[in-house]
């Protein structure tokens, strides 16, 4: 099982390469809900509990990160028929590096932590910190709107991994409700898209600078 | 039945959605009474939830809870005169929004597993964006997407250093639930590595949520592009509630005997904010803008107080009480000043003595007892958070916090008496409902009477909330 | 007791007789003949024989600066130890107790000429006022000096019996800057030249005859008995300075002490024949020697006291 | 309190209040003054302190100064107060006022901290609403804003001393604190000073001073003039006495800063223009003064002088009433000048005497009796402080150099008051009316002339019978808790009997000569003429002696410490047309008040600003950065255990 482990988790950083070479839109929410898809199915793989509860729970939350959100995205896009091409600030190559020189700092990192956890999924938690690091990336990377949402939702995948495959002691039923808080928080998110859209026909938020001192 | 207390407002926040105006002010005024009624329950006799795990009545939660339902109470009454002034179009969603924000604030101070507390704060951030959207201008519109984005972001991190501490629980190979008061009990095994990660991605989540400089910056645009009773409610109590988040976990530390590592975090923040209130108060051009930084210096002056502990602790209680009811009802002023002159910055405004001279009165009391001045609360609140400063020896803190304290107030000063006495081209009287002005009154009353006789119960209360929190007497 | 009261009636009597001899040197100086010796008394008499014209515009103050200047001329002199004989007052501290009623009179003299409305007047009350203020400096700068060395804060145990010359046993030579700066602020006290001539006639140079201009009668000669008085006091207290030794017997004792006075009455009336008055500005400067000198005097002494 | 529909009846009801609220104070404070035992009383208060008060001799004697003044002040408010259209403004100025009295009679009683600093704070709110009472006034709403800012900044240094106060004792009550080191006392001693001082006036703390006294309506001024500023000398005086430490240190600050105030606040007020500005000035001037004396008793303290010590707080004690007394009456009289005149320059009043005689008379004895001179009560308080220092010049180096120079300030400032309140006196009410303001004006108001009459009386009774007054001030001193053996008290007896035989004879003199006049007299023509123009033809009031030329060669003379900035369009042609002279009296303090501390703290923050920058990418970057900071942090703290 590990070895499926580590092949899905490896999968996971792969998208992270994806999303920071992707430079259309489209292409970069497919590849997030794919990394949504993915990674709550980790879980499963990793068999903590493989109750019917547990399932459920588990592809409860792969349909919401892996399709519902990426849809509710795509539909606000859909909405306000945008441009296509995204620009990170700094341009492709300087991500690659940036996307390497993340992986071998969460390995480090990751290294430095003595954890029962990590020493049977190496994979593991450079991965969430890879995911946590690669979405803080694309927030401050882009400033497209949509590629800041999504570098939020990137990091809540992060944070998903770190915690469902550690903690025994949390229930399903907090987790789902997480889920539905970032649903939501993803869903409004995508309205205030609309109306930036309605208003100034653009999703570029350095238009989105007139408060300040 | 603890539950109910936060059910009620989720599911008439529901109806609102789909209710006309009248019938939807209505609603929201019976609520806010029924709520109060309810948290008035709950106080007397402490009652046992329902799901235990998740939930429990812990002092400071019934601290924040009395607080939010006495001010949504009064809120709710001016903001029915309010609509009847202003223009805000989908007016059911603005009710909606503010009833599910008033369940989701009491489900804070309700939850104890610390997973609850992450996905109910969460949940207030998305339950006021819609308030804040309010207005539907370009400028509000990007104070909603910042508030909403960096809140999320920095919210997020808090959601990490919950699991964090899960994690500590695991590696400390203790088995509770996941519950702040289990927590507390158990905290000498957790792995104190872990606490400490998790307590730094908390204080910074919720901070960045409770507005701690530098994570603060949505502070001011969300408070100020708000509509007045929505700033009343975000400052005045919203804040508290991630106050609480961050209490709760120092709790922890405190308990983990971290006290030192915590406390010292949390004055350097404290200090940080109250440096950059005083920064933007300086030379503020818009009175909202400049009551929202003034709520930035007052979370700093909480937070001093809470790292410092001790009488500190105790200030620092009373000073988040007196806060909420004062600097609500300062927006709930502004709130009447905007309406009055129709601008937002403060040189269109003036000699707010002749044209609002009920209003001033709120005004200026308002004033006078924000910036730490007897006869209102904040004033003893401060003064023992510098005496506590002074007797655990962080002299250097003391003095930041005392002469920017002093700037503070120079310039709040400033800003405050050229609005109320400033050139007065015309000495028009505005006319003022009623009910306008004395949901203020009320408040500063009850700061008033707080500053000088506390009843029992709620003296215990808050004095088992701060040696909870580290507090000695 | 008797023996004081007594002496101060002569005090007062002859305050004028003395006056006189300061016009006699300058006549004698000027080789010219010059007015009697009495010619204060005259004139004195003359005015209490005539009636006064008051000014429209002013009030009772007017008529009270006369009197009070002049009392408070006299009750210094109750103070003062004449031929170092015991005064008839004298307690701890009366030195300050007689400097302020000095000035008390002075503040009367002021209000009297600020209340004539008229310019000239005003501008000799500001010049009296200012100069005042540096010559009671001097003078608290000389008490601290004697209060080091007798430990006492009265004119009797200064001046009276064997005061004087105690001081010049302990002070020594140093005492010599005292008594110049006594001189000096004597000289701008009682308004001498080089300080201002009374003797000018264009008020823009007066100070203290301008302030009276408008004084007539009985009382201007209230205010020049004052002013006579005012001046044997500081006098007396230079020449008991300058003579302090007195010898048993009374008669010895008063020949003494008259000729000492004299002396320096004298030399107030040389100091005006041969010297012009001073521009106003320089004025200053000359009181302020005088306050430098006491000082002087002070630290030399106490530095060789230790 | 604010029943504002009747004007008069409201009137009558607040002053009445308060007048009946003042006298019962006054009875239980003279009880408490003769009593020996020092009263307490406690409060629970929030279930963890208390509200406490004690008043102990000293409490007592300054409760004594803020009842009887403030019940003079209540009197004379109530024909003052004559704006009808304005009750709504009159009843919350006597609301204020009520609570301001109230306030201080709390700060001198307080006996631990929180009380104190509670009463402290209302005082200067209320009196900051006295001082915004007509806000209208550009320059009123800027000196409120002045006074608040400083008597915040003020309550905060002394919340400083206390609270290092409170890291050694750990207790509120005032008392112990012996657990304080030497240091630390000191540094206590130097923040209340500062503090305290704020408020006192002293030199450089007083900007605000001159410029918040004259705002406020006249009864307000002389209420704040007379004894509010005074609780800063009682918190001096308290924290003295609390810290119980006799170093020379303590007497050499108070005596060196009340040097400068005295001699800096007289020549100010020379330099000033307004007469209630500068009789704010002279304030300072006199808060000058008794802390000369205050400091001459600290140093006789320290240098175990007890004889020197008595006679120099004494003094300073007694000053402190007399002042109370005198710069009340002033500026009541100056309130009565503008309610007549509607003005307070002093160069556009004059002739006032004939007009206002009652004023007038009370005036020049409350000049006399600022200025010193016998036989008022001015003069019995400087004269105990002048004896005080020269008790003191037998102190070696240091001690001597400072107590000379005290004996020399004093003397000069004597000199200057003098000429100072001449210029006022003779330009305000002698000579004639310079302007059509002072032309016709009368004196009514009865309840206004009555506290001029009571005060004036006060300056007299004390000048010729000191005895009563100084003993009280002693029992006051007795308070601070320096002990002295009744031994001591001998001289002063002696003194005030002196005091009033000689100011006996002097009257008896006066009389004798008045007779003598009035005998030299009988039956003689006296004539009313113009005054002597000295050639002028036609003398007209514009050719009067005004009081910037009386002030201006004095000015000159302390041009270094007081610049003086003068625009005036000199006189051309030979028939020149209109010119105008215009002078200002620049404060040192403030110039260096704006240019050190206002400005670069503007600039700092100026700089700042770009952190709220607009770019929520920068924002986020402000998130992480806190993380990876704390985490370091983390990592830091691992180190730390590790190595």
């Amino acid at each position: 099982m590990i070895h499926l482990v580590d092949i899905v988790l490896s999968l996971v950083l792969l998208s992270i390469l994806l999303s920071f070479g992707s430079s259309r839109l489209p292409v970069l929410i497919r590849v997030i809900g794919f990394q949504g898809v993915v990674v709550s199915s980790v879980p499963l793989f990793m068999g903590h509990d493989l109750s019917a509860f547990g399932i459920a729970f588990s592809l409860a939350t792969l349909s919401i990160r892996g399709i519902i959100i990426p849809l509710s995205i795509y539909l606000a896009i859909k909405k306000v028929a945008i441009r296509q091409e995204v620009e990170p600030i700094y341009g492709h190559h300087a991500s690659m590096l940036a996307w390497l020189g993340l992986i071998v700092a969460a390995a480090f990192i990751s290294g430095k932590f003595n954890l029962p956890a990590i020493n049977n999924h190496p994979l593991l938690m450079p991965t969430a910190i890879a995911l946590l690091a690669g979405g803080m990336f694309l927030l401050m990377g882009h400033r497209n709107a949509i590629a800041m949402v999504l570098g939020y939702i990137m990091m809540e995948n992060g944070i998903y991994l770190v915690g469902t495959t550690f903690s025994t002691s949390t229930r399903h039923i907090v987790e789902f409700g997480i889920l539905l808080d970032v649903l939501a928080g993803v869903m409004i998110m995508a309205v205030i898209l609309q109306n930036i859209k309605q208003q100034f026909d653009d999703v570029d938020t350095s238009l989105l600078r007139t408060l300040k001192e | 039945m603890v539950e109910i207390v936060f059910l009620i407002p989720f599911l008439t926040g529901i109806v609102a959605f789909f209710l006309p105006r009248t019938s939807g002010r209505v609603l929201l005024v019976l609520t806010g009474a029924a709520h109060l009624v309810l948290s008035l329950i709950l106080w007397t006799g402490w009652p046992e939830p329902v799901f235990p795990a998740y939930f429990a009545v812990t002092p400071e939660g019934l601290l924040s809870l009395i607080v939010i339902s006495l001010l949504f109470f009064l809120i709710s009454i001016y903001t029915t005169a309010y609509l009847k002034k202003s223009d805000i179009r989908s007016e059911n969603i603005f009710t909606g929004s503010m009833l599910l924000f008033l369940s989701t604030m009491t489900m804070v101070t309700l939850s104890d597993h610390i997973m609850v507390m992450w996905i109910a704060i969460e949940a207030t951030t998305l339950a006021s964006a819609p308030l804040i959207f309010t207005h539907r201008s370009a400028a509000s519109l990007e104070a909603t997407w910042k508030y909403v984005l960096v809140c999320s972001v920095g919210i997020a991190l808090a959601l990490l250093g919950s699991v964090l501490i899960t994690l500590a629980m695991d590696i400390g190979g203790v088995d509770v639930p996941v519950s702040f008061s289990a927590l507390t009990t158990a905290a000498r095994q957790l792995d104190p590595l872990w606490l400490k990660a998790g307590f730094v991605f908390i204080l910074v989540g919720y901070g960045t949520k409770m507005g701690l400089a530098p994570m603060h910056t949505w502070l001011p645009d969300a408070h100020g592009e708000a509509p007045s009773p929505a700033s009343a409610l975000l400052s005045g109590v919203l804040l508290n509630c991630a106050y609480l988040g961050i209490f709760k976990t120092h709790k922890i530390m405190v308990a983990a005997g971290l006290e030192s590592f915590s406390g010292t975090i949390l004055m350097v923040f404290g200090l940080m904010s109250i440096l950059a209130a005083a920064t933007f108060i300086l030379k503020q051009t818009e009175y909202k803008r400049l009551l929202a930084y003034s709520s930035i210096e007052n979370m700093g002056i909480i937070a001093f107080g809470t790292g410092i502990g001790g009488l500190g602790a105790y200030g620092a209680m009373l000073c988040l009480i007196h806060h909420s009811l004062i600097k609500s009802s300062l927006f709930l002023t502004s709130g009447n000043i905007l309406l009055g002159f129709g601008s937002r910055l403060i040189e269109d405004t003036g000699s707010l003595v002749r044209r609002m001279p009920r209003t001033f009165v709120a005004f200026f009391c308002g004033f006078v007892g924000i910036s730490g001045l007897p006869p209102f609360g904040i004033f003893i609140g401060e003064m023992l958070i510098i005496m506590g400063a002074f007797r655990n020896g962080h002299y250097v803190g003391a003095a930041i916090f005392i002469l920017s304290l002093c700037v503070i107030f120079a310039g709040f000063a400033n800003h405050a008496l050229k609005i109320s006495f400033e050139g007065y081209r015309t000495t028009v009287q505005m006319e003022e409902s009623a009910s306008m002005v004395w949901p203020q009154y009320v408040l500063l009353l009850t700061s008033l009477l707080l500053c000088f006789w506390i009843p029992d119960i709620f003296s215990r209360t808050i004095t088992q909330a701060v040696t909870a929190g580290g507090g000695v007497f | 007791m008797i023996v004081s009261v007594i002496l101060w009636f002569l005090a007062i009597l002859l305050a004028p007789f003395f006056a006189a001899v300061i016009l006699k040197v300058k006549a004698f100086f000027g080789g010219k003949k010059g007015p009697p010796l009495l010619i204060h008394y005259y004139t004195m008499i003359k005015l209490f024989q005539k009636g006064s014209v008051y000014s429209t515009s002013s009030t009772f103050i007017f008529k009270l600066g006369p009197v009070v200047s002049l009392c408070t001329a006299a009750m210094a002199l109750m103070f003062l130890p004449v031929a170092g004989y015991r005064p008839l007052l004298s307690f701890h501290g009366d030195v300050i107790f007689i400097l302020y009623l000095l000035g008390l009179g002075r503040f009367f003299t002021i209000a009297a000429a600020m209340d004539t409305a008229s310019p000239f007047e005003g501008m000799g009350a500001a010049r009296e006022a200012y100069f005042s203020i540096i010559c009671e400096a001097t003078f608290f700068m000389i008490l601290i000096l004697f209060f080091k060395l007798t430990g006492s804060l009265s004119l009797a145990d200064y001046l009276s019996g064997s005061g004087p010359l105690g001081l010049w046993q302990t002070a020594g030579s140093p005492l010599l800057f005292v008594i110049i700066a006594f001189f000096i602020v004597l000289l701008s006290e009682n308004s001498r030249v080089p300080v201002d001539d009374p003797a000018t006639h264009l008020e823009l140079t007066m100070i203290h005859e301008v302030m009276v201009l408008d004084h007539s009668g009985p009382d201007f000669g209230f205010i020049e008995l004052g002013a006579y008085c005012k001046l044997f006091f500081y006098s007396a207290i230079v020449s008991r300075l300058l003579a302090p030794l007195n010898p048993g017997n009374p008669v010895l004792t008063g020949c003494l002490f008259i000729a000492a006075l004299l002396v320096v009455y004298a030399a107030v009336g040389v100091t005006e024949s041969v010297m012009a008055r001073y521009k106003m500005d320089k004025v200053p400067k000359f009181i302020l020697t005088s306050f430098v000198l006491a000082f002087f005097a002070t630290v030399i002494t106490l530095e060789f006291l230790k | 309190m604010l029943l504002n529909r009747n004007f008069t009846l409201m009137k009558s009801v607040g002053a009445l209040s308060i007048a009946a609220g003042c006298l019962l104070g006054l009875y239980y404070a003279g009880l408490q003054l003769t009593l020996p035992v020092s009263a307490r009383a406690s409060f629970d208060y929030l279930h963890h302190f208390t509200i406490a008060f004690q008043i102990d001799a000293l409490s007592a004697f300054f409760l004594v100064l803020i009842f009887g003044i403030s019940l003079l002040a209540a009197i004379y408010s109530f024909h003052y107060m004559h704006q009808t259209e304005k009750s709504l403004a009159t009843a919350v100025n006597y609301l204020f006022f009520s609570l301001l009295v109230a306030s201080m009679a709390m700060v001198v009683a307080a006996a631990n901290v929180i009380t104190f600093m509670f009463s402290w704070e209302i005082m200067s709110l209320s009196s900051f609403f006295l001082v915004i009472h007509n806000y209208k006034k550009e320059e009123n709403r800027k000196a409120g804003y002045l006074y608040f800012v400083f008597s915040h900044v003020g309550a905060m240094f002394i919340l400083t001393a206390f609270g290092i106060m409170y890291f050694y004792t750990g207790s509120f009550d005032f008392g112990e604190t012996a657990a304080l080191t030497n240091t630390a006392k000191i540094l206590v001693f130097v923040f209340a000073f500062i503090g305290f001082g704020s408020k006192a006036g002293v030199f450089p703390f007083h900007v605000w001073l001159p410029h918040a006294h004259p705002a406020a309506p006249s009864h307000i001024s002389a209420l704040m003039s007379g004894i509010m500023i005074k609780t800063g000398i009682y918190g001096i005086l308290r924290i003295y006495a609390l810290l119980n430490f006799h170093t020379p240190v303590f007497g050499e600050i108070v005596l060196i800063t009340g040097m400068v105030s005295g001699i800096l606040g007289v020549v100010y007020a020379l330099g000033q223009h307004d007469l209630k500005r500068l009789l704010a000035y002279s304030s300072v001037e006199n808060i000058g003064i008794i802390l000369i004396g205050i400091g001459i008793g600290m140093i006789g303290v320290s240098s175990g002088k007890p004889m020197m010590a008595l006679f120099g707080f004494t003094g300073g004690m007694l000053h402190l009433l007399n002042h109370a007394i005198f710069k009340s009456l002033l500026f009541m009289g100056a309130g009565m000048v503008h309610h007549k005149t509607g003005t307070l320059t002093i160069d556009a009043l004059g002739g006032l005497l004939k007009k206002m005689k009652i004023t007038g008379s009370t005036f020049l004895i409350g000049s006399l009796a600022i200025s010193g001179l016998p036989p008022f009560n001015g003069f019995v308080s400087e004269f105990l402080i002048y004896l005080g220092g020269f008790e003191g010049t037998g102190l070696d180096r240091m001690a001597f150099i400072s107590i000379l120079l005290a004996i020399i300030s004093l003397a000069i400032i004597g000199g200057l008051a003098l000429a100072c309140f001449t210029k006022v006196f003779g330009v305000v009410f002698q000579g004639e009316a310079r302007s059509g303001a002072a032309e016709n004006v009368d004196e009514k108001g009865l309840t206004m002339l009555i506290p001029l009459l009571a005060l004036a009386g006060a300056c007299v009774l004390i000048g010729v019978f000191p005895r009563a007054f100084v003993l009280m001030a002693i029992h006051g001193v007795s308070g601070i808790g320096i002990g002295f053996e009744p031994a001591l008290l001998e001289p002063f007896i002696r003194l005030t009997g002196n005091i009033t035989m000689a100011s006996a004879i002097f009257f008896a003199f006066i009389l004798a000569a008045l007779a003598v006049r009035i005998l030299l007299y009988r039956g003689k023509t006296i004539t009313r003429s113009g005054t002597w123009g000295c050639g002028f033809t036609k003398p007209t009031v514009k050719m009067q002696y005004t009081g910037a030329s009386y002030s201006a060669s004095v000015l000159a003379f302390f041009s270094t410490v007081a610049p003086l900035r003068e625009d005036h369009t000199g006189v051309e042609g030979c028939f020149p047309g209109h010119s105008s002279y215009r002078s200002k009296v620049n404060d040192v303090a403030e110039l260096h008040m704006n240019a050190v501390i206002v400005h670069p703290v503007l600039a700092l923050f100026a700089k700042l600003r770009w952190i709220q920058h607009g770019d929520i990418h920068l924002y986020i970057g402000y998130i992480l950065l806190a993380i990876i900071v704390l985490l370091f942090f983390i990592l830091g703290c691992i180190y730390d255990v590790r190595g």
